[in-house]
């Protein structure tokens, strides 16, 4: 077994998720590199949910009865946790959303409805990155075409990362919003926030940062980074799907305007006229995922147990032996920065010409689970002039071993395709 | 929750209907549709009188009852030591157990020492409290004095 | 016990539902009336779940490992569940969003934004009526201050019913879209979907048709409806929360634009530009709620197997029984049609003059849980000048026992503040 | 599903590279990035040629390259009969266990039966086929004959 610095003890972190020990294909134990697209569940997230569901479910504040009020304690609680792991510095500034891209929908759209000085309009800028996820690229053309304002970005290095070097083109006076992620889902490079909201700050623009492939993976402090609005997803960070998170700045959600309206939003509504609650609630309409929240709250205790600074070595001790042993791969190009530093546990890579979907069925076919395609990130893509990648992505589960078996899969993809 | 007091101010409350002022105000809780129509006289710094008109909930309505009789006839740095006391009871989560030294500055206000339990029900408890606060911050500065305002 | 006919074998049905064990202040058996606010959910649906997390769990689309392509099976499985459920011709028609609200919200931005025929702006009329969900209130409030369009409304009769003898003068020529609610939340009335159908088609509105209360408790057929889209969520029939749906017909879900933007929605994208995928995708951006999806399609297998029929003639029967027995009770008045004819299972009422907030509470420290306030229907309760009311409402495992249990329950209310 | 036959196709493509043809199409699967340039060439109603050039995965180069050898040289009613059993036999989600009578009809291409069990690889066994469907309708159409389109 390779030893590397800095481990966890993963052997006694996968008991808790029972889908590692699928067997696939006859046989196969599955290998499951494919984290950057979903975490997988542990057992104290599935167990919160079914006593949510067996003991505690009822439909959320104003109830009188004690499942509601527990089930109220329950979702409300799940916001603290939230608003603790990320150190807001106030609970009512964590707002629950589905996933990570409404929470961005939900940025773009307050801006589109804002008033002055917040409001997005054709004579204003937006700024985001080449490398973004199609989550955070769209939510803001569709902004951009409804008010006319124009969209720019940042493009890419050869080596995957950002070029800054006109970023006081880029970003002006007339920029309203600047919004980038913070690790790339793609091409694992992790961006120099300062950089970019020093910059911001300058002009009087707000930023806005899609944290989705952060949170899971490091210890995220919104009041470091200093930024506007952060944005990110339970579904990668050990908690269920239908859920997200938007941190947002206290006095800006008071000022922004709603964007979903319903149910719980709002503080009295007429047939006439309707006044908003205040946030968190004025964002959150209908029904939230009240389950999701409460499993949400569960997977950060379940990280901050094993703590997100041991975490984040973990996956580092990992990316530095998985850059090493994939680059031993003949005619095997990393798409992203070729060593560990400033970068997640997200590789991308080709190999030869074999076609990425070849690659990832051959391995499925050893039980090796990798995502192919372009990974929600077209425009990388074509920046590199490639039609997709096969990307292997880790987690705190993760072990050399199966970084080994990923390298054995490739050889074997070779031999097969040669 | 329902302590015997509570339902006795409820039933019997004292000081309701609206008398002469110096100030006015109206709160709403939204959530439930709990109103009241405050006002205060205040004679220097001594509370000469607190009437209201309201419709809610038997915590709601008991409240103002308890505030009428605790606060009538006080002087100002009294009765606000009485609110902030009776806020850090009603905020305490049902983790406060009166003891005789608050009992000492609540009286019968202490019986919503259980209504702190119940999240839902807390506002209610707090309605007129905060519209009594509101209220006079109205009449002592002068100003405004007759907004209305809700909250 | 009393004996309903029509009524389920409530003995077996309330043994899939964990939560109704429960026991709640020392010893009160809890007596659940509050499914108008969310139901229960059974063992089958918190298994299937479990599973999905334990064996399933990947993200959906475009994975080529064993993992994605199971779970993307159940998720477009749940996918032909929910379009069987309500008759849809086809599984593209059916949208998943997270609740209710967004599924309303959905369609008020797709007008929004659309293209004529269907664009609303400030030269057309949008019409509800007076006893509409906030969730179907303020989607409408927001595009009508957001375009200009002018928002109308049906009133209701003093017995609880749309007055619909306006008709011609509301619904006119410049109605672009119709939106009303199947079965009223907070009165319980049931709507005559054919009038208005009848006359938007002859004005050639659109018809949207909110059946959050309809959904769980009897057949729906949308096609009979002849709606042109329908919204439901998940948590009101015995599947999870965080899961809602629209349907809309096929040839203006083609044509209208997309809401939110991202991941999974899109057909290709540009830094310059994007196009979007077909019906259903082009609505779903980001990860969807793959799990809730699964939990739903259970949810509908549980009460596809006790038959949609059979449901309504219990709640029926029990509805006939609890308006007969409340009618019984001194000074308790009926908000709401007061004969179980045209009516769901959601019975609002006032008791004297004693607040809703303290009949609910007095009501739970027996262990029933009720639901007080304005039922997210403000204008309800303005309309009969009341500022809340108290509502007990019925599902499949409801007993007549309850009903007796909540009668007993009120008398109690009546003499602790008598 | 790699059989051996879709691996020999693969590696060495039948009538890849592109030729005179009476109409072309470029045919693209957004989810993978498979592309497809094909040109079919007629002489009245019997298929001279179909030459392609494309990029994608092994399963969509092979499928070109036994569409080629399939088709060319065949009456067009024939070549319709096999497209129309070949989709069928991608459509079946694995559940078609190919017979004699199928196998007769497309040959090499029975090896692609296993692929349908994949959904997310049959677009890409059916990236050719629908642009020779595509190419065909536009050169017996005659018009529009050069205009690109996109899937
Ligand atoms: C009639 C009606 N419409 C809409 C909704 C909104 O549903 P959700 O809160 O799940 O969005 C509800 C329930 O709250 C409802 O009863
Ligand atoms: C960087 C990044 N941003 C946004 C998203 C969108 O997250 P979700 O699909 O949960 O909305 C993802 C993941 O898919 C991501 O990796």
């Amino acid at each position: 077994m390779t030893q590397l610095p800095g481990l966890l003890d993963t052997e006694a972190i996968r008991k808790d998720f029972p889908i590692l020990d699928r067997v696939l294909h006859d046989g196969k134990k599955l290998v499951y590199l494919d984290n950057a697209a979903t975490s997988q569940t542990p057992r104290q997230v599935i167990d919160v949910l079914d006593e949510y569901y067996e003991q505690h479910n009822a439909n959320v504040h104003r109830g009188v009865h004690v499942l509601a009020e527990e089930a109220t304690a329950l979702y409300e609680g799940a916001r603290d946790k939230v608003a603790e792991f990320i150190n807001a510095p106030s609970r009512d500034e964590v707002i629950f959303t589905k996933n990570a891209s409404e929470s961005l929908n939900l940025v773009a759209n307050m801006l589109g409805w804002a008033d002055e000085p917040y409001r997005v309009d054709h004579e204003t800028e937006i700024v985001i990155t080449e490398m973004e996820h199609h989550s955070n690229i769209v939510p803001w053309q569709l902004l951009a075409q409804r008010t006319g304002a124009k969209l720019k970005w940042f493009g890419l290095t050869d080596d995957g990362r950002l070029d800054l070097s006109n970023i006081d083109e880029v970003i002006t006076e007339k920029t309203k919003i600047v919004s980038f992620v913070l690790v790339s889902n793609i091409l694992g490079t992790q961006n120099p926030v300062e950089a970019i909201v020093r910059r911001a700050q300058e002009v009087g623009a707000l930023v806005c940062v899609d944290a989705s492939q952060a949170a899971p993976h490091m210890p995220l402090d919104v009041q470091a980074l200093q930024a506007d609005f952060v944005a990110f997803t339970g579904h990668k960070m050990c908690g269920p799907t239908g859920i997200g998170v938007l941190w947002g700045r206290q006095e800006l959600l008071e000022d922004l305007p709603p964007f979903l309206g319903g149910g719980e939003m709002i503080e009295t509504v007429s047939m006439h006229s309707s006044t908003y609650a205040p946030a968190p609630h004025k964002f959150e309409a209908g029904t939230p995922p009240i389950a999701q929240a409460v499993g949400l709250g569960a997977a950060i205790d379940y990280l901050s147990s094993i703590g997100m600074d041991k975490i984040l070595a973990h996956e580092h001790a990992l990316t530095e032996y998985a850059v090493k042993r994939l680059l031993e791969v003949p005619d095997l190009r990393i798409i992203g920065p070729t060593t560990a530093e400033e970068r997640g546990a997200a590789i991308s890579f080709t190999l030869g010409d074999i076609h990425p979907h070849d690659v990832g069925q051959v391995l499925d076919e050893q039980g090796i689970a990798v995502r192919v395609g372009h990974h929600c990130a077209r425009p990388v893509c074509l920046r590199y002039g490639i039609p997709a990648t096969t990307r292997a992505s880790f987690y705190l589960y993760s072990t050399p071993a199966e970084i080994d078996a990923l390298v054995d899969g490739l050889e074997h993809v070779r031999n097969f395709f040669g | 929750m329902y302590q015997e007091v509570i339902l006795d101010h409820y039933k019997n409350p004292h000081g309701r209907g609206l008398r002469d002022g110096d100030a006015e105000v109206h709160h709403v809780n939204p959530t439930c549709g709990d109103e009241i129509t405050l006002r205060v006289k205040y004679d220097g710094t001594t509370i000469e009188d607190v009437s209201y008109e309201g419709q809610g909930c038997s915590i709601s309505q008991a409240s103002a009852s308890v505030l009428n009789e605790l606060l009538v006839g006080k002087e100002l740095a009294e009765a606000q030591k009485i609110q902030e006391t009776f806020l850090e009871l009603m905020q305490s989560k049902g983790k406060i157990e009166p003891d005789d030294a608050m009992e000492d500055v609540l009286e019968d206000a202490v019986a919503f020492a259980g209504v702190s339990k119940y999240p839902a029900r807390v506002k209610c408890a707090l309605l007129s409290w905060t519209a009594w606060k509101d209220a006079t911050s109205q009449a002592l500065d002068g100003a405004d004095a007759e907004k209305e305002t809700t909250a």
